[in-house]
């Protein structure tokens, strides 16, 4: 790392004086726990008693033949409690909501799944719990809403802006200037201001130091290539930390492209030429704005991926051509993800899918004794409702249907 | 003249100032001159010009939505800096910028420096912006003499506080209480210790905003510092009873 | 055990001659991979590698405090794949089919979890599969009828007798004395005709091996009490095994009891008194069926324990006294899944909330030293139609009305 | 006499005997009777009455339903058993049960044997009891002189057919395919084979049900099997045209 907080020319914290103090005392508390030689085993207890850690690394035998190059491998962050990569970030920021002596916590959350996984966390550590999501969202996510409203949590619909995403944090920070005193700021993925990023990664690096032990294991060498999908970069960061040293593996960043890059409706922030550099919502990185640096409407089927910034620790690596970056379109996720669901039983998250888009188009090429890893984020169950309309499909639409006449008959 | 001398001199008349805030392009240009006008003609001190941005962080709903609103109406920074220049030669009170770093940053810090500086602007309020990220920015508020406005904050240390001012200018942004713009604070004991802590930690002017909306608020802070901030109190009254209730309400307020 | 696939007086295999030879074959390739040393070790790598095993067990430190007196502990087989214990059954039968060269599966399913788990398997293995469901039970579970069709499953409602899991193990047993050349039934729990109690017995009992060693790592010594639900009874016996042979581990089978055992509307065969001996769907054991031997309609909130029969091991266990058996209302399961989600952040399913109304009704007045542990069977997501119903969600509704007139203008 | 003589004797003066198959209370107690008049006087030689049973996991659709609404409409099996006397007192040739055996099960097996007996019942076809399961059962026959009605099926060895064989009585009731009642079955070169494999393995008059509807399946039979067996046919027959078109189409089998 370059100056405090930054990646390259990437990162900062852009905060409100009123929040400078909060910052420093969760910049300390953060420092203290990462060289507390006591914290990591205990994150790791935790991750492994309540969450289901490690979690596997699945050879997907029948995709490999498939393709008939690389050997698949796909890293199984779909098993943890909650159903996505979430939980490892939210856990490990509970145990330092509890060294910090907090009593309430704040998110927002996007696809809804880091506003499940932070009020789990609340629940299981007895804190109070908000959730700011995007009115858009709410509507889009509704199963994800109530059981965050079933798990204790207040779940507050964001009218501003686009609705969605950035807005929520938006919202999450109003809260925060206000609240600081007993309440912490559960960030949900590897962006915001500095520590956020630094913090975040290193929770999330739990999945890439047991995917390279797991990999050496099953492969017997390292992967030729890594995919993940990037909508903060959360799932990322966590897997690519495990090979950042290595040259010979190939990290490859895959975000949302939407209808098609070519069309401006998607969430590509890095891959392709619509991202240009800014600072909003408290840090530096590569954003959808327009040339006043008003931030920009993004689309993607993947609410998770749906968002205007993206981590600054991965705008450098792609500055630096660590990592490279691709994207991947709705209609392709949807291919993606129904060849995985038939050949391997397994059903990625939308947003996950993504980067199965991409290992798909590149294993074929590659050679036999070659391994790839996917990082398989999350589940596509809380998809249905998503993932049903994709497929227009006729039954579940008559479900839909009958149970709504029921109800508005009740 | 320098901004702070000019307060200072305009303070040693009243006793206290006035700053009003308002939003570029909200609800239009034409209602911004309109209020701007019966802002100068009640005998506002000096006003803070908004350029709207798409994620004001900072800032309640009410500006919040104003911002928005400006934005999709076609507010483009261009135009808020057309019309900016066209107030700054209509008026003779000091103008500052109120805005999100972005805006510059996109712009062009330096290139924006020096557009503001030729317009006349006499000073920056950048909420995202803390000294620390603002090395570029500080430099340029010295080569151009824009008073780059320092924010205290309830929470901010003497510590803090005194290192805020090192790079200061103009005058002092006190923020009166935790939150975000628009809502109401109460001008207690606890206020006043915050107060005594800010001006015991710089000589600038110390300007305090944050839900000050009635002449008793004004009143309040008579004593305690040497500019009463009106933000969303305006923005609410252009709202609900158009430009035309801006001159009054002023008037009315000292 | 006492003759060949009896336990007690229970048991038996009351097969149509057609299937003689298909049983004969299956009993021996089960017997075989028994003796095979390579065998569980293949499933327990399968396990490690394609689902979550070991599954962790949590310590429930809120709920214990709550209730103030023995240690709870949670056995998590909501982190296995597919979201319950389902697929331990399921991928063990997978490598047997696998064995015995057979190229297509057929299954029962009530709630819909073990049919997805069995399309799940299917996929990861590569056979053909059909899915007999209930059409009362198709309508109520559509969101797995939809993933068991994703996953490559033909789902085929069955319109017979009270439409649901009874009726569908029936016709799946119709379909595979048809197609028994190279068709593999795979029961979904401990019960059907003999070698199916002891084949999914010891797949499951993976549950309670595991369970053993977590509960002597974490409170040092045996638990006293283990409570799992009952349906057909797989989870239950797979973590009673674990504690068969010590006797100072009382266990306990919670039923369905529906809206109370006195107005006949539950699924209690053991708890209480309204079961009794019978034959019937190719096994003997307690059944809720009228005085001419006619089986009676059942009823639970939970679909997975809706069901007219008992694993015969579990009905010898019961006249043994090994195990006691309790029965659960829906009303006071809705309050423990309530009180669960807040308090531990973990969502049972309906069926393994059974489970913890028992176990919270006995915690209070056991010792503190003690340590008690609840098989939560399966992860409660899969419920979210059935549980926005019983709590009367109104914001869920108005989503449900929305989407369902926003498809019916389609 | 024996059951398995009077067949032999039947059989010394038909090239095949027909036994036919109705679920007792379906679709009433009413045509019931009708249905075995009809076909007693139309030449049947043996008839088998199923009492219904909520999981007859061995019959396709049309019996499935039959049985599960005769069950709906009230026939309990005291019903059946009061019937099955009326008839058996009514019609000289033999009748058996045919049930699953839950029924006998929960009535008592022994029981139920006593009562069957009483009633003059000639055999039972349980076909979810296995010799391996039926001990009490085999044992009861033998007192009762009750035939036990063994079943072949086509993925029954020899030897297993040997085995079936030993405690069987009657006749032997041989499966014609896989699957259940109600499908056509094709009388080809393995039925052929399959049947030749029945014929080595026992000396009991053999008799072939599942799928057998025309006098065309009928004829086929001949010389191949001792008894054909007619099921779901004239349950379809009756649900669509009622209790009187069974006499000619049981006319018209041979
Ligand atoms: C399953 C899943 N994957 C990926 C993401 C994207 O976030 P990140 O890029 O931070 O991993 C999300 C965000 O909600 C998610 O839910
Ligand atoms: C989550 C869950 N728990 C329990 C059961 C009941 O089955 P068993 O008693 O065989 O464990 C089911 C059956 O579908 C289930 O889905």
């Amino acid at each position: 790392m370059d100056k405090k907080g930054y990646y390259g020319q990437w990162g900062g914290a852009f905060i409100p004086e009123v929040l400078y103090e909060t910052f420093r005392e969760l910049g300390r508390a953060f420092e203290e726990a990462r060289s507390d030689p006591d914290f990591w085993p205990e994150y790791l207890r935790l991750m492994s008693s309540y969450s289901c850690r490690p979690t596997p690394l699945t050879h997907a035998a029948n995709l490999s033949d498939h393709f008939g190059g690389a050997g698949i491998y796909i890293k199984r962050e779909d098993l943890n409690h909650t159903g996505a990569h979430k939980a490892n970030n939210v856990m490990g920021q509970g145990l330092l909501v509890k060294r910090m002596g907090k009593k309430r916590v704040i998110a927002e959350t996007g696809a809804g799944q880091h506003g499940v996984a932070t009020a789990t966390m609340a629940a299981k550590f007895g804190f109070a719990c908000t959730i700011y999501m995007g009115e858009e969202d709410v509507a889009r996510q509704r199963p994800n809403v109530f059981w965050m409203e079933k798990l204790g949590a207040t779940v507050i619909p964001v009218t501003s802006g686009s609705r969605t995403l950035k807005d929520a944090i938006n919202e999450a920070f109003r809260d925060w200037v206000t609240s600081m005193d007993d309440t912490h700021y559960v960030m949900g993925t590897v962006c915001g201001p500095h520590p956020f990023p630094e913090m975040v990664a290193w929770f999330q690096s739990i999945i890439g130091r047991e995917a390279r032990r797991q990999i050496l294991a099953a492969h017997g060498r390292l992967p030729a290539r890594v995919f993940a999908c990037v909508g903060g970069g959360s799932n990322a960061m966590g897997i690519f930390q495990g090979f950042l040293d290595d040259p010979e593996v190939e990290l490859i960043g895959v975000e949302a492209g939407g209808h098609g890059i070519e069309t401006g409706q998607h969430a590509a922030r890095l891959a392709g030429d619509d991202g240009s550099a800014g600072v909003a919502q408290g840090y530096k990185t590569m954003f959808l704005q327009d040339s006043d640096g008003q931030m920009r409407d993004t689309h993607s089927v993947a609410a998770g991926l749906d968002y205007v910034g993206v981590s600054p620790i991965l705008s450098d690596l792609w500055e630096k051509k660590r990592v490279r970056f691709t994207a991947a379109t709705d209609r392709e996720v949807m291919a993606a993800l129904e060849l995985t669901m038939r050949k391997e039983g397994i059903i990625p998250a939308l947003e996950s899918a993504h980067a199965f888009v991409q290992a798909f188009k590149e294993a074929p090429a590659m050679s036999r004794g070659e391994a790839l890893i996917i990082n398989m984020s999350g589940r596509g169950d809380k998809d249905i409702f998503t993932i049903a309309d994709a497929f227009k499909d006729p039954s579940w639409k008559q479900f839909i249907i009958d149970k709504g006449r029921q109800y508005a008959a009740d | 003249m320098q901004l702070t001398e000019y307060l200072r001199e305009q303070k040693a008349e009243k006793k206290i100032l006035l700053m009003t805030h308002l939003v570029l392009g909200y609800p239009s240009f034409e209602v911004n001159r309109e209020v701007i006008r019966q802002m100068v003609d009640n005998g506002v001190d000096l006003i803070e010009m908004q350029i709207p941005f798409s994620e004001p962080m900072a800032d309640g709903p009410v500006i919040l939505k104003a911002n928005q609103a400006a934005i999709e109406n076609g507010a483009k920074v261009r135009d808020c800096l057309d019309l900016a220049a066209e107030i700054t030669a209509a008026h003779p009170i000091p103008f500052l910028f109120m805005t999100y770093y972005n805006i510059l940053f996109k712009y062009g810090v330096a290139k924006f420096f020096r557009k503001a500086a030729a317009i006349g602007i006499r000073g920056f309020i950048v909420p995202d912006l803390p000294p620390e990220e603002g090395e570029e920015f500080l430099a340029l508020a010295k080569e151009y003499g824009i008073a780059p406005i320092m924010i205290y904050a309830p929470t901010s240390t003497e510590k803090r506080m005194r290192e805020l001012a090192k790079p200061g200018d103009g005058f002092i942004y006190c923020v009166a209480r935790r939150g975000v713009t628009g809502r109401k604070t109460e001008f207690d004991r606890d206020f006043g210790d915050y107060m005594a802590r800010c001006r015991r930690a710089t000589d600038l002017p110390l300007a305090v905003g944050f839900g000050i909306g009635s002449r008793q608020d004004v009143d309040s802070l008579i004593g305690q510092a040497d500019i009463a901030v009106i933000g969303t109190k305006t923005i609410r009254l252009v709202d609900e009873q158009g430009p035309a209730a801006v001159g009054p309400f002023i008037a009315g307020l000292r």
